[in-house]
């Protein structure tokens, strides 16, 4: 055990990964010389040699598709994109060939490969380097998408994904890279792709999110515990396959929801939520539930990121709302 | 441009195969013509779904697949039944996927050639990574992929390219220069002045051949195949040719293309020139002919069969092709659907 | 007034764009000379010349961005891209680019272009041909999505998003090109981009849906309404903007939801219909609110066809069970 | 490599411009640099954020901007302040956007420069549509597009010079090859001889330049766009350059670049050059260039301060910059936001 940062602990499980499977191989922009724009590969292309860890020319559909290759002919292919806001360029490689090769195929050829993606604003970053357009790829038939929150979680979940036998998309939250630390373990373990995380359990509201915006719900939750308020958070962690049973069980305890996201509204992953609740826990809800999430705009540039992020006061107001509605 | 036989049959190099041989290459491509008149008429029948026939291409997908190993990998598209035949995919597999059945896309264990691709230049790259990974893996299995001139204009061609040359990678890239993408015409796909010419922009040799000359293909691609599988790295290969028939079933070409063009192809059909060579060597006869129709024939009718007798999909394997295990989620799925 | 096809509202719309505005150009794949694979562009070529509707090389990023800098510089592109499952390499320019120029250029480069592509499924198509992924373009700020499904809003749609000063993505179903017929007007008008249509007036459910699956809602409203149910059937013909208000007030009204789409339903647009219901009608919702949907599945090929998509039955289904339950 | 003016100020032909013109474009190239160290200064106090120095760039962007008409079109990147700049865009707006004001991207009316390019490889696709439109419209407008060595790797860069070429548009596509995509070199980047060679595979014209020959640069970018805006069609320019400096503030070199190749390249600095051949024609003194920096710094100065006292942007534009007109959607989130 040590105390890692979430960036550290995806290092250390990219190391593990290539220390026990050769057929790992890692590519990506400027993963190598460089250990990556935000260095979660640092010195990995030193430890395991230029036939482990690619660096590549500036082509993202070019990376994924070439991944694809790889691993139908039996390699472990973890390609980094280097911001989601450059991975469109990849959308049609990833849903029209990875996510598809098996289905295509009938199981023939299969594409057990990891996508890594730093995401998410708040670090005043330039335009297309804040982006979370999740929900266009948890709408993706045969890709997984995970999205850790804790420096445990990022380890496990990256290793579950390369254990995985089909393509995973791990999008890391670049505002938590250094945020956080916390106890990791340094030995070889997975976290499950599927159930959400239930951080921290209550009785009258339960606040979902995921990735960075889980620390302005941690913090919003302190904000509302401290007013007497009993709030269950949970990490959805997995957005696809989705956790419904687990989301629809916490709200059939407290009846009462809010949604945090920092897309955009509109086709949101948090519609797929609430649209969970609306269908199973229907008869629990006290309250309409609530989404708090980025506004319909484009992620703006640093000066306006507090206009557009979601802030630990407005999941408060909108949780007060419902909690008094 | 390469070329060893001249549409009249004759032969303007010494010919790197036997007559034996360039039979076996004439039978491959007249089942494959069988194959594809029959597919054509299956589609009219409404027994399988909109088709892309590659009548005038048996030249250059024949010679270019009789160039592989059995275990190099091939990534092609959905015009290249012949190709991928001649490579170890089975018709009735074909066939199968044709009648709208995933089935269809899995190739017996050991024939590594994928299903056909269907998004434009989306699988060159495919061919790039499996050639990565056969170096790594230091092997000498290859990878061969195969698209059309249109293909050549989309970016993913470009990255393909440039990815191959980079890491300088065992694969052969094969245009079929068919002069067509539906109805736009090569000469305005691009204004290179050919085609191949495009390679060197990558680093990468380029040639052009006759894609018609079923003997200048073998030649040219075998040639490709052995620099790639020697280390020698990746290179480019058009294949100059036509298609005969319409882009697809649901195609019409009389809106795009002149009759005397198509005329002046025929001329130069891939079949009718190894006829016509193997006429002057004594190894064609009517009868010979016949009996390669017939055999064809019945293979073609017995491939048809195997594919029109496979049961019905269930919902089940569709849900189940999603992943390696369905999700509790897509159980879910199944079982609202099983209801 | 004449009875036409979807498909021949759609090429008098274009039409009458091209006659009435020299600043109006066509450009796509085969849309000259053949007029296009549906042939929706039929004749224009011919009648407008070869400097109004354009052919292009093969190449969909291309299309979608040089379309952006014609706009830019003045004029009113109509973009083709054959199929929904073909936009995918121009996702990156219409997300990054078409969307963001204006917020970019706070208003100083503008993009007046209309994308029009064919979706959905259900004519055996092969894979790719049968794509309905919308609400991955529902999610993208400053993008308007648009989707008819009948041959008045076809037209009426098609002239609004010329006539639109934002880029408008307009989804045709290829199902109803020539599946229904009906009076349009020959002369020149729009259909309001934002506003639902009410299809149907009804008291008890509301079926919610767009595109081709319509008919099959319509089909389930009519075997409901025999049952002695009043259904109220809701065209959203506009995903992006989305009226909430209109589709709150259905269900104030109903009580009782149900939101048909094609594409699978994970982080499909039906999520957020019914997150919108969750938020604003809870109190009025009589029952929980039912998605019929394609699976979390790749659309299939043709044998499997009927296996995925949501037929009248599901949908007569689902309605039933929540008006019973 | 076509070069005018060697390292040492040397010229190697006749220059085509005087020595008023030539102090000119020196004068611009020393009040481009002072931008780039006040902005690194700016970035480093923390009021704007991560910025890409374009050092040793100097030559190649004032020497293109040079040869631009005021109305043409220009779409470059992230590290082209100093081609916009020349080309019309005011510096406060530049040092506006990067503190991260969405406002700094629209230029006076009547300067046709596009908001720099964030996504690589992206914009130059929207060059070749305004020169379309043009084309169209029957101006003589031409567009101009800017780009880096590793730009050149995407599909859209592909997509972009097959459209240009096929459609014979007024575009010239202008890379400065800097020799690194943020750590990987140029030498990896592409396995083709040179960047320029890639032209050929379009049918377009490609030509290599000094890059740091802000002379050189000026004529060659001069006769494509005079060939484009005659109606020739589209070209292609590779201007052979270095980046002195990090890529952006980000970044560290020391990972991936050895001091010797930065030491050699300063030897060949774009204003070193020009300085020793203006000395040498008595064209420079020291007093001249200590006015050249402070007037520079003075005007710099401004446009700093300019850009730091518009007002703090509200929630209200950001909303009302999504379309023409907020809908009621956008309207209602307003609302909210606002509470
Ligand atoms: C990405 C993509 N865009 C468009 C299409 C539609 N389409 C199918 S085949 C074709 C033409 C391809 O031409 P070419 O590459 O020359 O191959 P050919 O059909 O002539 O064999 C087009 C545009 C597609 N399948 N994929
Ligand atoms: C589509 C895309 N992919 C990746 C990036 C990240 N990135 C920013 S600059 C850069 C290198 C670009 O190199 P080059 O084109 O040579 O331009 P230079 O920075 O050298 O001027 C990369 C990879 C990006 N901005 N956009
Ligand atoms: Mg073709
Ligand atoms: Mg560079």
């Amino acid at each position: 055990m040590s105390v890692v940062t979430l960036a550290q602990a995806l290092n250390g499980g990219l190391d593990l990964a290539l220390e026990k499977d050769p057929n790992v191989v890692l590519l990506g922009e400027d993963i190598g010389r460089t250990g990556g724009v935000f260095r979660i590969t640092d010195g990995l292309r030193e430890k395991y040699g230029e036939d482990r860890v690619f660096d590549t020319p500036v082509a993202e559909s070019g990376i994924v598709g070439a991944a694809l290759g790889m691993a139908i002919a039996g390699l472990k292919p973890v390609a980094e994109i280097q911001f989601l806001g450059f991975s469109y360029p990849a959308y049609d490689q990833i849903i029209n060939h990875v996510a598809r090769m098996r289905n295509r195929s009938a199981h023939r050829f299969t594409v057990p490969m990891v996508i890594r993606i730093p995401f998410g604003g708040g670090i005043g970053a330039a335009e297309h380097h804040s982006e979370s357009t999740e929900s266009i790829y948890a709408h993706v038939p045969g890709l997984k998408v995970v999205v850790p929150s804790t420096p445990a979680d990022a380890k496990g979940l990256l290793l579950a994904a390369i254990e995985d036998p089909d393509p995973v998309l791990l999008l890391e939250p670049i505002r938590l890279y250094r945020a956080v630390k916390e106890e990791v373990d340094e030995g070889d373990y997975t976290t499950p792709i599927g159930p959400i995380r239930v951080e921290r359990s209550g009785d009258d509201i339960t606040l979902f999110s995921w990735g960075a915006m889980m620390k302005e719900t941690r913090a919003a939750a302190a904000v509302l515990e401290d007013d007497g308020v009993s709030v269950e958070v949970i990490d959805i962690r997995t957005l696809s396959p989705l956790d419904r049973d687990g989301i629809a069980a916490s709200v059939e305890k407290t009846g009462r929801a809010v949604i945090i996201h920092e897309a955009p509204l509109t086709a949101g992953f948090g519609g797929e939520i609430a649209a969970v609740l609306a269908e199973r826990a229907l008869y629990s809800l006290k309250a309409p539930v609530r989404r708090v999430t980025g506004w319909d705009t484009v992620f703006p540039l640093k000066r306006s990121e507090s206009h557009y992020l979601p802030g630990v006061d407005r999941i408060v107001h909108a949780a007060r709302d419902i909690l008094e509605g | 441009m390469f070329s060893l036989v001249n549409p009249d049959g004759t032969v303007r190099d010494r010919l790197p195969i036997s007559i034996e041989e360039t039979k076996s290459l004439y039978a491959d491509m007249v089942e494959s013509r069988v194959y594809d008149h029959k597919s054509m008429a299956l589609q009219r029948q409404g027994r399988i779904a909109t088709y892309a026939p590659f009548e005038g291409q048996e030249g250059a997908q024949i010679g270019a697949a009789a160039a592989l190993r059995s275990d190099d990998w091939v990534a092609g598209t959905y015009r290249d039944a012949a190709l991928m035949w001649k490579a170890g995919y089975p018709w009735d597999l074909m066939v199968l996927g044709r009648t709208g059945d995933e089935r269809g896309g899995a190739p017996p264990e050991g024939v590594n050639v994928l299903p056909a691709c269907l998004t434009v230049g989306g699988h060159m790259i495919h061919a790039v990574g499996l050639a990565w990974a056969e170096k790594l893996k230091g092997s000498d299995r290859i990878a061969f992929t195969s698209f059309g001139d249109g293909a050549t204009s989309e970016g993913d061609f470009h990255e393909a390219m440039n990815f191959a040359a980079v890491y300088e990678l065992p694969v052969v890239f094969f245009c079929q220069n068919n002069q067509f993408a539906i109805s736009y015409p090569r000469s305005e796909q691009t204004r290179s002045q050919s085609i191949a010419a495009k390679a060197e922009g990558y680093g990468m040799p380029g040639v052009q051949v006759d894609g018609n000359d079923v003997i200048g293909v073998l030649t040219t691609v075998t040639e490709a195949v052995a620099g790639a599988r020697e280390g020698e790295g990746p290179s480019f290969i058009e294949a100059i040719t036509y298609r005969m028939g319409p882009h697809t079933t649901a195609d019409d070409p009389d809106r795009y293309r002149d009759d005397t063009d198509a005329e002046d192809w025929a001329a130069k059909d891939p079949l009718l020139r190894v006829r016509l060579l193997l006429e002057k060597a004594g190894g064609w006869s009517p009868e010979w002919q016949a009996e390669l129709e017939s055999t064809a024939g019945e293979r073609i009718e017995e491939a048809v069969a195997t594919a029109e007798a496979v049961a019905e999909p269930t919902v089940g394997e569709m849900i189940g092709r999603v992943f390696a295990q369905p999700t509790d989620a897509l159980l879910a799925q199944l079982a609202e659907a099983e209801e």
